[in-house]
């Protein structure tokens, strides 16, 4: 079961990837809250390649079976890149609380995904998540 | 074109308490559009203002730091701010922003608007 | 601006390539009763896909500039196919207000759509159509 | 899962007409439960029903073909039933399918609701 969305850079395309999220995850059983945070995360995905990348996008997601089965979503844009080791890794370097309306993208990410890889060099960055179903009885 | 994927209906309670409830995407322009109405109610004289996010299932963190800059003009009023109704992710990113710290989170509003009554603000 | 989709056939995916429709259409500029006679059209066109098709169908929206700019859409399977002549080509054929509930999917699509193209073969139908933006002054 | 992408909500009015109003995608899940609803207010003695689609933007075939079903069972009932707030696409659909001959279409709640009045039926 795979999607695969080819998404020119326009205002609220990134709804098209996150209903595509409901529908996949759906289709794989996943419960409304695993759902609504990966629609989150990949809302994220998508702004950042729409911001920092070219004038079109890719998004993948998929439903990897496996012991804890899970689906993977990939954000893939042309951008220049950049280097995700320099962005805060996660929220423990960041104050709380603090009125910044920039930088909180890939924290978000990060804290509603289970699992994050980030490649990146100029012509090609994938940002590679997934999410665990988590509805086992 | 480009209009809020957001529908907003804004209300003033008996007691002078303002309720906004937002149902769809806060983004950039949602985000706004809950910031002009909670400005507008605070204009009219509303100290206190419950945000039902109910039917609110996805945001950004764009529309989620509007917000902030909101709730920071209020609070420099002397007003109060609570929100209801949020689904897991959204509380959860709420808290990871830290809005948590400007606002009380309630499970309904019912517990909203009474946060406000046992605060002795309303 | 061009948005393509590969979907796959699982229960309302169908709303991906609508809300796709939605997208593409509000940054063409067209009017809120052109998106949304484009996105019943495309609904029942992944729904012809979905079950006559294989396991997954793809969605290609762009649009076309030109004296009368519009939106073309198409929908394409890899199913057995089928002959587009052999279905009533409108509703002339039809009489209105039968209760049958099927058979209605090509003649909504002919009625809503400014233009309509279906060709099919074993393996590969492609439905095309067109919808122009209505929105001169 | 594959739960209905519909939100609706009945209502018996005063007159003892039915009131549905179903906002969302009237698919084959989504026609089921405004049929279900609608067997449900005339079994409970409703001889009149409005069906008020505001907030359903898309349908589809399928959709549109249970309500045919549920509308036809009605007029067995000798009930009688009026749609209101349709899109332009969805009262061309229902046009072209034919439910026009089966159902009133109005633009609105209140001229649906009056059309029984001076129907003498309600
Ligand atoms: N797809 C991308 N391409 C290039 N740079 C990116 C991309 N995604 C993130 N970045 C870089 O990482 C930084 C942090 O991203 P993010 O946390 O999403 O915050 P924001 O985009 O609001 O600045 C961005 O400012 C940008 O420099
Ligand atoms: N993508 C397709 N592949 C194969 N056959 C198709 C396809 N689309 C339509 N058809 C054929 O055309 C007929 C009419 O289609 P349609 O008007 O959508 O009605 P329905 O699908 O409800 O029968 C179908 O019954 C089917 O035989």
């Amino acid at each position: 079961m795979e999607v695969v969305l080819h998404l020119p850079a326009v205002p609220n395309v990134e709804l098209v990837a996150a209903k595509a999220v409901e529908t996949l995850g759906e289709a794989m059983g996943m419960d409304r809250d695993g759902i609504e945070a990966v629609s989150v995360a990949v809302v994220e995905a998508c702004l950042n390649a729409m911001e920092h990348g070219g004038s079109s996008f890719v998004v993948r997601l998929a439903g990897e079976d496996g012991v804890s089965p899970r689906m993977r979503v990939e954000v893939e844009d042309q951008g220049r890149g950049f280097d995700p080791d320099a962005c805060p890794p996660d929220d423990s370097t960041r104050v709380h609380g603090c009125v910044s309306k920039r930088g909180w993208g890939l924290i978000l990410i990060r804290e509603l995904m289970d699992d994050v890889q980030i490649s990146s060099r100029p012509g090609l960055t994938r940002v590679r998540m997934w999410k665990e179903l988590e509805n086992a009885p | 074109m480009n209009e809020p994927q957001i529908n907003l209906q804004t209300a003033v309670l008996d007691d002078g308490l303002g309720l906004i409830s937002a149902a769809g995407y806060i983004n950039n322009e949602g985000g706004q559009a809950v910031a002009d109405a909670a400005s507008e109610l605070v204009g009219g004289g509303c100290q206190s203002l419950v945000i039902d996010l109910e039917g609110t299932r996805i945001i950004n963190s764009i529309g989620v730091s509007i917000l902030l800059e909101i709730m920071e003009k209020i609070m420099e009023g002397a007003g109060k701010l609570a929100f209801c109704n949020l689904t897991p992710t959204i509380a959860k990113t709420f808290e990871i922003m830290g809005l948590d710290q400007y606002a009380g989170i309630f499970s309904d509003r019912e517990a909203a608007v009474t946060s406000f009554d046992t605060d002795g603000t309303a």
